[in-house]
């Protein structure tokens, strides 16, 4: 719609992704270098263009069991998510019930908690349950920001959908169970993709709670690599291939959603 | 199947969208909710259909209470304003998901029949998102018919689309009703549509229940002026006036001769009305002219409707064909006396033309 | 359309119960603890005694608390003043649709799924003047750049980096509000022989509005909790040159394990919060209505 | 002011093979200036397409567009300066009614003193003068689209203004208003409109000239009457007046018009072969056995619809509709009533197109 200006906004949007790339690029750049070339000599490219920061990752348990543990935890929180948001995002979009606006705040405030807040009682909690150091410890508590934000992106999606396609399927003799599954789903798989999206994101790329609730058994990457940083004699090389294998998966599932990606912002409004 | 509303009324909140009201529409006939929006045909249609409940009252099903009973175990069927189908679901699919939870037999011929019968079979195999909505609503009315409900709620069904392709399924819905033996409740804005659909009217106006009668007969001798305002497109001419001896002395306007009952009202004043169709632009005998100017000439093709400023205010004069007028050019309307509604000062029906229904002169064979 | 508004029906509480459960788990036990904290003093596991208000009044008057609360003020806000108009900018400058579309979004979007502390990591490694690209090439500039020694150079490296990190999801917002528009209103501009920037001033502005009110509260509160990433940068220093609230918090916590004064601080930090979600919640349910009655 | 010629075709795929690919087929029309026009025809069949191909959204792909001669096909819509409004209201929320209605003069620097004038006149026609400076954003629909209305008509010297279905969002009951409104204002300003509606009475209350369209091609273009009397294409026909003109079988040889196995006399020349008589159920009269030009008809359907009796019938399985008087005598359903189709009003069509 925008002819003339169409060259300035291309100008500039160039120089955001060039700004967006290059760290990432430089990040990448290294992670094929070895760690001599890296301090020694400083290049744009590779010198000596090198696999083994991937192979020590990929073969070292110590690092891609880290990858596996974030996994698993990341898939059982989108898991838990999905099962425990889809009915309760049903109910806010269709019915008002007794204190439903409160609870759909105090679920908001709780996006908003700052992790930092329940590091401590997390780790209390869960020593005194005893799911230290286990997958499903980090799960439970990503839930806390998962949830709202899935409840809340669902609840946007559904309310697009209008009520009569409900109530004809009420007459027609479905029970809601079968509805919900046969007809509701398939009307906000979009949604569900974002959702499930989102706590992808979130779950991915938390650090503080990840850390703290894990030692060894579930230890994610983003541990691992921190402490690898804190062991002094900096491992530049692995550190940066273990970053960008960090990004892969992020960078999939965006590929897989990113029709919605955009809706789903808005109408979650994240 | 008798379905009957017993003293039914229903508040939200404050505010009360349908006041108590009493109906019980004629089994396995059409009854066309008649009434503007907002007139609480929608709040009424969705407590026989047992997705609201009534906030006091009975919903009888033969007799039977049904008040609260889950929807899914009432045997009903409806069809929306909007075009409402499964959108994941073939129209196939979408005809087929009531038959099948009722586990019907012989699904498939079941719905390819209704497809014919609505003109749809060469869809069967496409998604209704793929469809015009004139399609979208024939998918969504076979889906209806299939459960053979003896209970059918249809809420304005034709109201958004294109008004050739609502004459043309307004006159299919009509031969479907006619075949079916199933209780029809059918809400429309459109005086027009009640017509054409004929069989009984029940006339809303903001949450009231006015009228219910056969529908020729309540349109020819609607009770109050509310029910003949409600029931008349164009809105029917209104005019204030006086009894006076030998007729209605309309203020500032001509005298009609009319011959009213002889009891004396404890006010003069009344409201006389007539329909547009009732003015015409050649004198018969007895006719009484207004002056007036031309306001606007609207013209349907077979219609034309005249708005005239008069006398005794604004009136619409309908005039078959098409007729040209230049805004403003002045412009004699004539009218039958004889044809003049009158109500009384509190809008109860007081006179009305006489109506014979039709009269049939036998076979001219 | 339909007059028909949600139906009352409690049975609905059946549907969010999993939901409330879950949350609960993990956030209405943690509270608790933390109130019960805050309200004792812990010598030891076994010997803890009841101190009532005393350790909110020792935080509020902690000095140290004050300067990180203003330093967090003073970034949240920058970070403001430049993600927003940057987002917004980028927004109209995204493609509308087809196969560009799609790759710049997820261009763009790729920094919303680094790791927050690969996203430190990331410029630990490009800041630095030895071997980092920006701190090499501000070397070479004549800049004597150092985000670990130069305090300054520290927090700017720290809000460029929050830049480069959350500046998308203002833009993808907008983005988003810009995508609602309706031809319609492009047309009847052309039409009025508006110029870019009225189109921009009456119609884009307007339409976005309420999304970037959203991008701007969700904004100031999430780097209101930055953690992670100055946490791998800098580690809070040089100094406390770049130690936010969150940090501040957790050196309490856990740095020096008292943990009473650290529960206390955390129920005033989440009050904080707390009253911005409150500020937000209302904006959208505002924004939400204005959006239906404006609604075509 | 402007005349518009129109020589175009528009398909919205490229090199478009039959019919079918067109949303429009190729046309050559003429909009004299200062006239008041209609597109009607039902959802699909191309109006709105030339519309915007008129006001320059669109670029047709072959042929031209010519204001006053001048060929503007690749021209914009400021450059046409050309005023349209759309189906929903488009108003800029952030500012008042009156800022809204001088937005386009705004915009072309018009000086502040003829604005105020300006839009001083339009918001008295429009009858909005007390809103002027209430925020647009808060305004019914109906005002709303009244203002979109007014900037279509603020600025005097428009070549022409285009409506795109502007009383969709009006309240049934508020639309003969603004129908008037736009029939005032044309007869004041005297501006060329053109205006694109799928509703009948729209286009032929608005309208001196009518194009009725179907699948991309102007079937006939004329005056109200001439839709009604003299349709020249069955589509039109049936698609004026409610219900339609009813079609029947017709064939002439040797010098008599066969209908329904009957022979009825030649009233005007007519070519050999298939035909399709057409009468509209207005001039279908009842009539006594054996009149001539009357067919035995078996009655389906009586409806009292108030102002007139509608009678459907049928004759060797074609429907007749005939539109009669309340107090007519009326045959019962079953009988065979004789229905009178031949008159100066019945026209006849060879392959859907009038020949007499």
């Amino acid at each position: 719609m925008s002819k003339p200006k169409f060259q300035k906004r291309t100008i500039f949007l160039f120089a955001y992704i060039v700004f967006a790339l290059v760290p990432i690029y430089w990040m990448v750049n290294m992670s094929f270098k070895t760690n001599q070339e890296i301090v020694a000599s400083f290049s744009l490219f590779p010198q000596h263009f090198t696999w083994d920061n991937y192979h020590t990752i990929l073969t070292d348990p110590s690092w891609y069991s880290g990858y596996i543990n974030s996994l698993i935890y990341v898939s059982m929180n989108m898991v838990i998510t999905l099962t425990v948001s889809l009915p309760a995002a049903y109910a806010f979009s269709r019915y008002s019930f007794l204190g439903d606006k409160h609870v759909f705040f105090w679920l908001l405030t709780n996006r908003m908690t700052p992790p930092a807040v329940f590091l401590l009682p997390f780790f209390q909690l869960y020593t005194t349950v005893g799911l230290m150091d286990t997958h499903l410890a980090v799960a439970l508590a990503h839930l806390l920001f998962s949830v709202p934000l899935a409840v809340w992106i669902l609840e946007g999606f559904m309310s697009g959908i209008p009520r009569e396609i409900d109530e004809t399927a009420y007459i027609d003799g479905y029970t809601f169970p079968r509805f919900f599954l046969t007809i509701f789903l398939p009307l906000i798989k979009a949604g569900v993709g974002v959702a499930a999206f989102f706590c992808f994101m979130f779950s991915w790329v938390e650090l503080l709670l990840a850390r703290t609730l894990t030692s060894v058994n579930a230890k994610p990457i983003v541990a691992t690599m921190t402490r690898t940083v804190s062991a002094s004699g900096m491992d530049w090389a692995t550190l940066a291939a273990a970053g960008v294998l960090t990004i892969v998966p992020g960078a999939i599932v965006i590929w897989f959603v990113r029709n919605y990606i955009a809706k789903g912002f808005a109408m979650g409004r994240v | 199947m008798q379905l009957s509303l017993e003293g039914i009324s229903k508040k939200v909140g404050p505010q009360a969208w349908l006041y108590e009201m009493s109906l019980a529409p004629k089994p396995g006939a059409v009854t066309v909710l008649l009434g503007a929006t907002q007139a609480g045909k929608t709040s009424l249609m969705r407590i026989m259909a047992g997705l609201d409940v009534p906030t006091q009252g009975r919903v009888r099903v033969d007799g039977v209470d049904v008040v609260g009973q889950p929807v899914r175990e009432r045997n009903v069927a409806m069809v929306y304003q909007q075009f409402i189908n499964y959108p994941s679901l073939k129209v196939r699919d979408n005809i087929a998901s009531p038959l099948k939870l009722s586990g019907e037999k012989n699904i498939e011929q079941r719905v390819t029949e209704l497809a014919r019968k609505l003109h749809i079979e060469m869809f069967l195999d496409r998604y209704p998102a793929e469809l015009s909505g004139g399609q979208q609503q024939r998918v969504a009315l076979a889906r209806a018919l299939a459960k053979a409900a003896p209970l059918m709620l249809l809420d304005e069904p034709l109201v958004n689309l294109d008004y050739k392709l609502r004459e043309e399924l307004r006159e299919e819905l009509g031969a479907l009703f006619a075949a079916g033996d199933s209780t029809v409740i059918y809400a429309t804005t459109e005086p027009g549509e009640a017509l054409l659909l004929g069989g009984y009217t029940a006339v809303l106006d903001a949450g009231e229940l006015l009228q219910y009668g056969p529908t020729a007969e309540v349109f020819h001798r609607p009770q109050s002026l509310r029910v003949a305002r409600a029931f008349s497109d164009p809105p029917m001419n209104l005019a204030a006036g006086r009894i006076v001896p030998g007729g209605v002395q309309l203020n500032a306007g001509p005298l009609l001769a009319l011959a009213l009952p002889a009891s004396p009202l404890a006010q003069p004043e009344v409201t006389a009305g007539l329909r547009a169709s009732a003015l015409h632009l050649q004198a018969n005998p007895g006719d009484v002219a207004l002056d007036g100017q031309v306001e606007l000439a609207e013209i349907s093709g077979s219609d034309t409707f005249v708005h005239v400023a008069t006398a005794i205010g604004e009136v619409v004069a309908q005039l078959t064909g098409v007729h040209y007028f230049e805004l403003g050019t002045p412009l004699t309307l004539y009218l039958d006396p004889a044809q003049v509604y009158v109500f009384d000062a509190a809008g109860a029906l007081l006179l009305a033309p006489q109506y014979r229904g039709l009269r049939s002169a036998g076979g001219l064979s | 359309m339909s007059m028909t508004t949600k139906p009352v029906n409690q049975k609905a509480w059946f549907l969010i119960l999993p939901v409330l459960i879950c949350v609960a788990f993990s956030a209405i036990v943690p509270l608790m603890t933390v109130v019960n904290y805050s309200v004792q003093d812990i010598i030891s596991p076994e010997r803890r005694v009841f101190v009532g208000t005393e350790w909110f009044v020792a935080v509020m008057r902690d000095e140290e608390l004050h300067a990180a609360l203003l330093r967090q003020l003073t970034f949240s806000l920058s970070v403001l003043a430049v993600e927003l108009p940057l987002g917004i900018l980028l927004a109209l400058s995204m493609p509308a649709d087809g196969w560009k579309a799609s790759v710049v979004l997820v261009i763009v979007s790729l920094s919303l799924l680094i790791p927050w502390n690969v996203v430190g990591t990331i410029w630990q490694i490009f800041g630095r003047s030895d071997i980092g690209l920006l701190g090499a090439t501000l070397q070479w500039l004549g800049i004597d750049y150092s985000y670990t020694g130069n305090a300054a150079h520290a927090w700017l490296t720290v809000l460029v980096m929050d830049v480069w990190h959350w500046t998308p999801l203002v833009a993808l917002l907008g983005y988003a509000g810009l995508r609602s528009i309706p031809d319609a209103y492009y047309q009847a501009a052309r039409i009025d022989g508006a110029s870019k920037f009225a189109v921009f001033r009456y119609i884009q502005l307007p339409k976005m509005r309420g999304v970037l009110m959203i991008g701007v509260l969700l904004r100031f509160m999430d780097s209101f909790m930055i953690y992670t990433e100055p946490f791998v940068l800098t580690g809070g220093g040089p100094g406390n040159a770049t130690t936010f609230l969150s940090q501040f918090l957790t050196q309490k916590a856990v740095g020096q394990f008292d943990l009473g004064p650290a529960a206390a601080f955390s129920l005033i930090y989440f009050l904080i919060i707390l009253l911005l979600c409150f500020i937000l919640y209302n904006w959208m349910q505002r924004v939400g209505t204005q959006e239906k009655e404006g609604g075509q | 002011m402007a005349r518009i010629t129109l020589d175009l075709a528009h398909a919205y795929r490229p090199n478009p093979q039959q019919d079918s690919d067109y949303a429009l087929l190729p046309l050559k029309m003429e909009f004299a200036d200062g006239g008041a026009y209609a597109l009607l025809g039902p959802s699909g069949c191309g109006k709105t397409t030339m519309l915007n191909i008129m006001s320059g959204l669109l670029v047709p792909s072959t042929g031209t567009v010519l204001f006053d001669g001048r060929d503007v096909t690749r021209a914009t819509p400021q450059e046409r300066n050309i005023a349209q409004v759309f189906q929903f209201p488009v108003i800029y929320d952030t500012m008042t009614v009156a800022e809204n209605l001088a937005f386009p003069l705004r915009n072309r620097k018009v000086p502040q003193a003829q604005i105020d004038k300006r839009v001083g006149e339009i918001a008295e026609m429009l009858e909005m003068s007390g809103q002027l400076n209430q925020r647009a954003a808060n305004l019914a629909a109906d005002a709303k689209q009244k203002i979109s209305l007014g900037r279509g008509l603020v600025r005097p010297d428009v070549s022409a203004v285009l409506f795109d279905e502007p009383l969709t969002v009006i309240d049934p009951h508020l639309k003969w208003q603004l129908r008037r409104k736009l029939k005032q204002i044309h007869r004041e300003l005297k501006l060329t409109l053109i205006y694109v509606t799928h509703d009948q009475v729209e286009a032929l209350t608005f309208a001196e000239q009518v194009v009725v369209m179907t699948r991309g091609r102007a079937v006939q273009v004329g005056s109200a009457d001439a839709l009604f009397e003299r349709p020249s294409h069955t589509f039109v026909g049936n698609f004026i007046g409610s219900p339609g003109m009813n079609f029947l079988q017709a064939k002439v040889s040797d010098g008599a018009l066969l209908v329904a196995d009957l022979r009825l006399p030649l009233l005007r020349a007519l070519p050999d072969g298939e035909l399709k008589l057409g009468v509209r159920p207005e001039y279908v009269r009842l009539a006594q056995p054996q009149d001539t030009g009357a067919l035995p008809c078996l009655v389906t359907k009586l409806q009292d619809v108030g102002t007139h009796v509608m009678l459907t019938a049928t004759v060797l399985g074609q429907a007749v509709k005939a539109k009669l008087a309340t107090d007519a005598a009326l045959p019962a359903i079953g009988d065979i009533a004789w229905l009178q189709v031949l008159g100066t009003h019945t026209c006849f069509y060879k392959n859907e197109e009038i020949v007499a």
